[in-house]
């Protein structure tokens, strides 16, 4: 014994190797973003005219906001809870003022009132049976639900002539929004503190949204409709944040993340005004975003039609990519035979898939364009045209992906399903499609990154390069960020080319990142949880 | 599709949700154009639509770049646009094109673009160059080196930048040199003029060929040079363009509505606009950087218009 | 028990479910089908064009004509297929190792946090818009490059135009090889490490060829975004159709044909693709020689995918390991 | 209990016979048992081979199977690794439509009925032929929902939790997750594992019940516990079970069969007289351990 | 096989189980290689745990345990299931450091050195230490790849064939498989998946194998065959298996752990006093399946 302890360790196996080959591939992992780096500096100076501050703006910034940021940030790092409250915090703020634009958005693309019916007798008796259903564990909820849906929604859209008379908008999103979202944050604290809790809650959140409605416009400004958005999905959940993290005691330092963040800006703000420092000459102003485009004056140009249509096209085109390609795969992977003729024709559909991820985006636009505009005679570049084009591009990219995410479930785990008696579809619902579900989101983040980039297919279709207002529905003409972009930068002038582009390219990614946020948010949670 | 959700959105001060149709603001002309074709024209044409609209904010109006023979061939004559730009005259396939779908183009000139040919700023040899100089270096059977064009310029290589084969500038350029000239292929194509200026600031023996609008945005990086048609050197100015001096290298610009959209009152309204802005000096030359139609132009194009307006009822 | 039973029904009358099951099996299988038209929509969308061309060019010279020039009536697709093939190789060259790389570490090395914060980030690369990837090339990689490494690059080049499609690529080979490789089972992990193998070892040697079915599927993808590329091509490598010289080495008194590496990445070229978009949204009018021309281009483009699918199909279905 | 005479009776007799592993068990109770249920042949077949034969692509796995499987008794199957019984039991429930290398020739009866028949369908013969898994395979799911799973399927869902509750006592599982219903199925011990499965398994009622090795991760106490449950079942439902430990076989079932290597049924009798008094040399040399 | 390894006075029997498999390693020096299995006492200790704890989370897996396994010797680790026993095993070789959810405490000494330290190399540690788990985990790969793993990852490709052969033969399933060693490891039945995996453990030569229930699937003839395996390797190397076989612990241990549930290690001593009288009443209820 005693010799043994002599012996310091057991020896090293050469991890030269590996160690290199880790820090190769961390390197390799840092290319990407190095990259990424690079071109998000590029565009960012050029989106905010970072050119044109001062060294004193620079200065003033540094210190009242990206010092007490990072300063805050390594405390969070080593302090777990105070990270995730920070997070949580920055999570409510951000998601709620995304969720608000988002809705708008929507707002501006359909009808209220036509919401407001298909919604009260369609959307919201379908949601109370499934929920029946999922309470009581009375399966036939899960059919009656799409039937009680499809049916009331048709209802609603037929009810829309005859009635003429409707709430304001305000109350619609009362209604339709604020009360939805209070059971859901009630029946979350029923869980965590019972009855009262709940009503508590619920009644919370209605009260926050009446009162924003009332208050907002005399206190900001806002119209009513936008201050009850606002109430719903950023102040309630910010302020239920804030009230449950301070009961629980843990973590509380977190809720001054927002604070340093908001209020370094802020002091900033100030003393730039105060010391008169050269400010940035930014291109990406709220008018950008709210303008349509101009030619006459670059300072005046905006992406407002282009942000809504991007918007609407690419919703449209994650829906129904989503639904055919998962569809696809699941056909693919869990019902075809894999020998014999239908073995032959699944091959064959397989060789084609792959076939048409290859196929150039422009051969596409020529079908979207022969197919659906000349053969079939729907107008052209409109939304719907737009969509079913672009979707059909991205589709093989999100079947692939798909499929390699079905292939990796375990068999065993299929198995055990069959076992149990499971139909094919009880299988791929209840095992399959569960494993598979953070790989098809991986396919669809990419494939809608390709897609909301897109320009030459849409051309084709004959999207507009430039429209002066946002399509209101699915036979309206439509254009997209890329493709005013894409005009933009082939302008002669640089304050285009540079400033009006690179703002453009910013706020394409943010619409990107917001749009993806589901699907990596999603994505991480199911991940997490296997 | 209705109207009433855009107020309800409240996004900001969004100065322009509505969709267009059954508004009550405006004066009333209302409906949708669509226009496609030359990418060389679309800046002007969005341009005019944005004034257009400025006085009629109900007529929602949709504007392409698709290249002048891309908006002929695949929307204009297929009857999906009213309009259709481009940067050269329709030709004969096209024309019949059209007329097999019962779409009758109405030729409209609305501004002149003077092709530039550029040089880096530093080359102080070349200033002016001769029609058949400028053979001499693009077309089919191009020399070499400098000092084959003129004895007394350097032994360097000429680094050529151009348009793509496929753009009207390169078209323009090879009617310009003669059809049987050709047009060299030893060049660095490009469609898009802006990356000719980065090419050649970047070489001192460089020389390329451009839209007048992209030397006008880019003299500090480039220079331009004088054109001898016989009639001594020419630099490509507004003036000298409009005044017909700057020759062979100024090419029209043009829109075609089609003859039967005329009928519709707000695409008559807007053609008729769009000719009456063509000579608009501050739009035409200023903002967008191409030559302005003369009076006289105008006063033409304005009655073979109206012409067909009345030919449309 | 006491008497024999009746055969037992079997047959899964199971009402509605039954009904479901046979109603989803159809609607998955038009789906599927649907790729099918989809093909067929685009053969349609292509052959008629392309067959009023060949039947004025004649599909040999088509094939194996090496210039490309709609001045000059010559339309041998080679130079543009020559265009689009060394794009793809470039940016392969650049992606798989790299995006691999990723993948590797983001699946084995990376911490969980690490993992979903890197992993959108570099999934935003696949967004960006590619005209801002063509600048980029033009603006920074090629100046770059021509500062430091090659001197005689030309403005245009098929090297800048590998280096950022191949940018542009990364997040497919990673992230869809990165979801493959996560999805192998741990307790194949465990039983490498229980045998002594290190990280590297479990990475390269039991996780890499167990999700080899997903790479083979990232690296499709991606050499599929890089051949059907446009616009980042377009603007990086320029639209000249063009072949690289081919010169003779002589090798112990036999000539080889050789081309210089230069010559291969540092000139300016044409893909397919730029010379279709180019085209169809161009100053040529329908009906003309050239303007048909790109439609048989593209049926030759749709023909060299399937070839290479078929290839990688079959590659990968000998390496498969199903777990 | 036989552990009992382990430790109970001196080490040294056990020493004394330790070389032959297999030990018919004079005291065992599961022939006594069998008898008092009533004579073995009596019982009705429920399901029946009749020259069963697979083959993975090239290589026979199963050769010439005749055997009928008796309602309500508890049915073994011993053999040893290799020789097929998993492959067997697969047939039964068709499991084996889902490997795609496995052909299966001959008919196989439930209750009269060829189960390959055109108009069987799979998915309604699964639901009356439970099955666990040799490998235990919980779904990465909580544990109830793990036990749900078939009542949820079958629409069984009035009572779950205390369904669920029932199946897992059953399984004699319920005391270790009562607390952690809500912990994933995959976060458990290997023997944990096996009895989530067979509380999956019996939780939607099947009228056979299949098993492959139930207790192989098992301790003896949980053996046992598992082995009262097949008892208990067998009052009611069919039950076969693969098991490679002999004293289980003799214990609990009331007819064993013995395949071979080569995917050979050797004998399907009484599973008294195949552990006492075996028709073929073979069979008594496996069982006595001479064979191998 | 007898239980006499369990007294262990008989060396004579074990210098007759001359084995081909373990072949004197020159580069395992600096251990008394002609250490005789004598008086359990009298063995170097090889692992030490002292004061050992795991959580999963904040869930217990394993309460303050100590013990000190012997060189040369195998000892069995019995106890009801979800007691620890592999939360256990899979600390020596540092295993649960793959698992996020487990943290451990207290110290574990391999040979004298805490294998927790810094300075350890887990894969070092790993290849002198190795791995048999409680589930069959083969590679998607050949079996013969499979085998070969570990030699290759050490590089110890010479005679590559014959040591795989070697190392089938020794896990009894050579005759099995040896027609198609191309074939994939997944393809196997339950039991020879585990064989292949004892084959893959042993292939390598470690100085210490820790088993998780390597005979779970296996029949009668097979876990003999292990089971002489073991007693084989316990000439050289230090075995620690977990079985949930009492017969099997008392036949091929020299020493038994019993875990109870709740993570705690309630006795420890050589196999006979285990069986025959332990100290503890739990233990001896344990034992004779009073327990429960
Ligand atoms: N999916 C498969 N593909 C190819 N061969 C297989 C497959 N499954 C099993 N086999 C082979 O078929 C034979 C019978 O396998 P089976 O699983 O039925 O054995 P078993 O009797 O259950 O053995 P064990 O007791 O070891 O589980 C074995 O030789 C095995 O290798
Ligand atoms: N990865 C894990 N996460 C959380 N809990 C775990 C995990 N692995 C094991 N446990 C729990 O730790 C306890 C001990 O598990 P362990 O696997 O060590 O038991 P065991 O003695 O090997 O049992 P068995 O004989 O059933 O295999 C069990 O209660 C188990 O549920
Ligand atoms: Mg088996
Ligand atoms: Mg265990
Ligand atoms: O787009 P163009 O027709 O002007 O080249």
């Amino acid at each position: 014994m005693a010799t043994e302890t002599q012996d310091s360790g057991f020896g090293e196996v050469s991890q030269l190797k590996g160690k290199v080959f880790e820090y190769l591939s961390l390197g390799a992992s840092f290319v990407g973003i190095f990259m990424l780096a690079v071109l998000l500096v590029y565009v960012t100076v050029d989106a905010f005219g970072l050119d044109q501050a001062g060294p004193l703006w620079w200065l003033i910034y540094f210190a009242t906001l990206v010092v007490p940021t990072l300063g805050f940030t390594a405390y969070a790092v080593r302090n777990r809870t105070v990270g995730r409250v920070a997070g949580g915090a920055l999570l409510r703020i951000f998601g709620g003022l995304a969720a608000t634009t988002a809705i708008s958005i929507v707002f501006i693309i359909f009808d209220v009132q036509q919401w407001l019916l298909v919604y009260t007798v369609g959307l919201l008796p379908a949601g109370l049976v499934f929920f029946y259903g999922r309470l009581k564990e009375w399966p036939q909820a899960n059919l009656l639900a799409p039937v009680v849906l499809v049916v009331g929604s048709a209802l609603g859209v037929f009810l829309k002539g005859p009635l003429s008379a409707f709430p304001q908008n305000w109350l619609i999103y009362l209604w339709t929004l604020a009360v939805p979202m209070a059971a859901y944050m009630a029946s979350n604290e029923f869980d965590r503190s019972g009855r009262d809790g709940a009503l508590a809650v619920g009644g919370g959140v209605v009260g926050i949204a009446v009162a924003a409605a009332f208050i907002g416009p005399a206190l900001a400004g806002l119209n009513s409709d936008l201050a009850l958005l606002l109430g719903v999905l950023f102040v309630a959940p910010t302020v239920a944040f804030v009230v449950r993290t301070v009961q629980s005691r843990e973590g509380l330092v977190g809720l001054a993340f927002p604070v340093v963040l908001f209020g370094g800006a802020l002091l900033g703000a100030f003393l730039v005004g105060q010391l008169g420092a050269a400010q940035p000459d930014s291109w990406l102003t709220w008018s950008y975003v709210t303008n349509p485009p101009s030619q006459l004056d670059a300072r005046e140009a905006g992406l407002f039609p282009a942000i809504v249509g991007s918007v609407f096209v690419i919703t449209n085109v994650a829906v129904l990519t989503l639904v055919l390609g998962v569809a696809t795969s699941i056909y693919l992977e869990e019902y075809a035979a894999s020998s014999g003729t239908l073995g032959k024709v699944t091959n064959l559909i397989q060789v084609n898939i792959s076939n048409l991820a290859g196929v150039p985006s422009v051969v596409y636009g020529l079908l979207g364009l022969g197919l659906f505009i000349n053969l079939l005679g729907f107008g052209i570049g409109i939304v719907l045209v737009a969509s079913i084009t672009l979707a059909l591009l991205i589709l093989p990219i999100v079947i692939i992906s798909s499929q390699e995410a079905i292939r990796s479930v375990p068999t065993d785990l299929r198995q055990a399903s069959y076992g149990m008696g499971a139909t094919r579809w009880q299988t791929i619902r209840n095992v399959v499609l569960p494993e598979a579900l953070p790989g098809i989101l991986t396919g669809t983040i990419l494939a809608l990154g390709r897609a909301i980039g897109e320009t030459a297919p849409l051309l084709m279709i004959g999207a507009a390069t430039t429209t002066f207002a946002a399509p209101t529905g699915y036979f309206d003409s439509v254009t997209v960020m890329p493709l005013q972009i894409y005009a933009w930068s082939s302008q002669p002038s640089d304050a285009f080319r540079y400033g009006v582009v690179a703002a453009g390219v910013v706020t394409l990614l943010i619409v990107l990142l917001t749009m993806n946020s589901i699907a990596i948010y999603v994505r991480n949670k199911y991940e997490n949880e296997n | 599709t209705s109207e009433s959700s855009d107020g309800g959105s409240g996004d900001g001060g969004s100065s322009d949700g509505g969709s267009g149709d059954g508004g009550s603001g405006g004066d009333g002309l209302s409906g949708t154009i669509e226009i496609s074709g030359s990418s060389t024209v679309y800046p002007l044409a969005t341009a005019v639509s944005e004034l257009f609209r400025q006085e009629h904010p109900d007529v929602s109006i949709n504007v392409r770049s698709t290249g002048s023979g891309g908006g002929f061939n695949n929307f204009f004559c297929e009857g999906q646009t009213s309009f259709n730009n481009a940067s050269r005259p329709i030709k004969e396939e096209e024309t019949q094109l059209c007329s097999d779908n019962d779409v009758t183009p109405v030729e409209l000139k609305v501004a002149t673009d003077a092709l530039t040919i550029v040089a880096n700023p530093e080359n102080d040899f070349l200033d002016c160059l001769t029609v058949e100089e400028i053979s001499m270096i693009f077309s089919g059977d191009a020399v070499q080196q400098w000092s084959d064009v003129r004895s007394e310029w350097p032994d360097e290589d000429i680094e050529r930048y151009g348009a793509a084969e496929t753009s009207g500038t390169f078209d323009y350029l090879t009617e310009v040199m003669g059809e049987d000239a050709g047009h060299t292929d030893d060049y660095q194509a490009t469609e898009d003029d802006n990356i000719i200026v980065e090419g050649v600031s970047g070489s001192e023996y460089a020389i390329g060929y451009l839209g007048f609008a992209y030397y006008t945005n880019n003299e500090e990086a480039v220079k331009a040079v004088s054109i001898d048609n016989g009639d001594g050197c020419i630099a490509p100015t507004l003036e000298t363009a409009k005044g017909g001096q700057y020759t062979p290298l100024a090419r029209p610009l043009f829109t075609y509505p089609a003859q039967s959209a005329l009928a519709q009152e707000h695409i008559a309204e807007f053609a008729r606009f769009f000719v009456e802005q063509s000579t608009n000096e501050e739009l035409v030359a200023n903002t967008i950087g191409y030559v302005p139609n003369s009076d006289e132009e105008q006063e033409e194009m304005m009655s073979r218009l109206e012409e067909a307006i009345s030919n449309a009822q | 028990m006491t008497e024999q039973s009746q055969p037992p029904d079997l047959s899964g009358n199971r009402g509605a479910q039954q009904v479901r099951e046979k109603i989803y099996h159809g609607l998955f299988f038009t789906a599927a089908a649907l790729s099918v038209l989809t093909t067929l929509g685009i053969i349609a969308a292509l052959l008629g064009d392309a067959l009023s061309f060949f039947g004025a060019y004649s599909i040999g010279s088509f094939l194996t004509g090496t210039q490309w020039s709609v001045l000059s009536n010559n339309y041998g697709v080679l130079p543009l297929v020559y265009g689009t093939l060394i794009v793809t190789f470039g940016s392969a060259l650049i992606a798989m190792p790299l995006g691999l790389l990723t993948a590797i570490y983001l699946s084995e090395y990376a911490s969980k946090r690490m993992r979903s914060i890197l992993k959108p980030m570099l999934e935003v690369l696949a967004g960006v818009p590619t005209v801002v990837y063509g600048f980029f090339a033009i603006v920074y990689i090629t100046p770059f490059l021509e500062g430091t490494l090659f001197p005689s690059i030309s403005t245009f080049n098929a090297l800048s135009a590998s280096i950022v499609v191949g940018i542009m690529i990364i997040p497919m080979v990673a992230s869809i090889s990165e979801d493959a490789m996560s999805a192998v089972p741990d307790s194949l992990r465990q039983a490498g490490y229980g045998l002594g193998a290190t990280k590297f070892n479990v990475s390269t040697r039991i996780v890499v060829p167990a999700a080899i079915s997903g790479i083979a599927s990232s690296f499709i993808l991606a050499l599929s975004r890089a051949i059907g590329e446009t616009m980042a091509v377009t603007l990086a490598m320029g639209s000249k159709p063009s072949l690289p010289d081919v010169s003779m080495a002589s090798l112990a008194g036999i000539p080889i044909p050789f081309v210089h590496p230069g010559d291969m990445f540092l000139r300016p070229y044409s893909s397919m693709t730029a010379q279709m978009v180019n085209t169809i949204n161009g100053e040529l009018s329908g009906g003309s020689l050239a303007y048909e021309a790109v439609f048989a281009v593209g049926l030759v483009l749709f023909v060299i995918t399937l070839v290479m699918n078929v290839i990688s199909d079959a590659i990968a279905s000998r390496y498969r390991e199903e777990y | 209990m036989s552990q009992d005479n382990m430790t109970t009776n001196d080490p040294t007799t056990e020493a004394a016979d330790a070389d032959q592993l297999i030990t018919t068990d004079p005291g065992r109770s599961g022939l006594d048992e069998s008898n008092e249920r009533g004579s073995v042949t009596d019982a009705q077949t429920v399901i029946e081979a009749r020259n069963v034969n697979v083959w993975y692509n090239d290589d026979q796995a199963l050769n010439d199977i005749n055997m009928k499987i008796p309602e309500n008794q508890v049915t073994a199957m011993i053999g040893p690794s290799g020789c097929g019984k998993s492959t067997f039991l697969r047939c039964i429930n068709r499991m084996n439509d889902l490997v795609d290398a496995a052909r299966i020739e001959g008919d196989l009866l439930f209750k009269g009925k060829n189960v390959y028949d055109k108009d069987v369908d799979p998915v309604a013969l699964r639901r009356r032929i439970g099955m666990v898994f040799q490998h235990p395979n919980p779904f990465p799911k909580s544990i109830y929902d793990n036990v749900a799973y078939g009542l949820r399927l079958q629409g069984k869902t009035d009572n779950l939790d205390q369904k669920v509750e029932q199946a897992l006592k059953s399984a004699a599982l319920w005391d270790e997750v009562k607390d952690r219903l809500d912990k994933s199925g995959t976060d458990l011990s290997g023997g944990q594992q096996q009895r989530l499965c067979i509380a999956r398994a019996i939780a939607p009622d099947p009228e056979v019940l299949l098993m492959d090795e139930p207790a192989s991760a098992l301790d003896p106490v949980a053996t046992s516990q598992v082995e009262d449950l097949i008892d208990d079942l067998s009052q009611e439902y069919t039950v076969v079970i693969v098991t490679h430990n002999m004293q289980q076989a003799a214990r609990i079932s009331d007819k064993t069969a013995v395949f071979l290597t080569g995917g050979e049924l050797v004998e399907f009798n009484d599973t008294a007289t195949i552990f006492e008094n075996p028709d073929s040399q073979r069979v008594e040399d496996y069982i006595t351990g001479k064979f191998g």
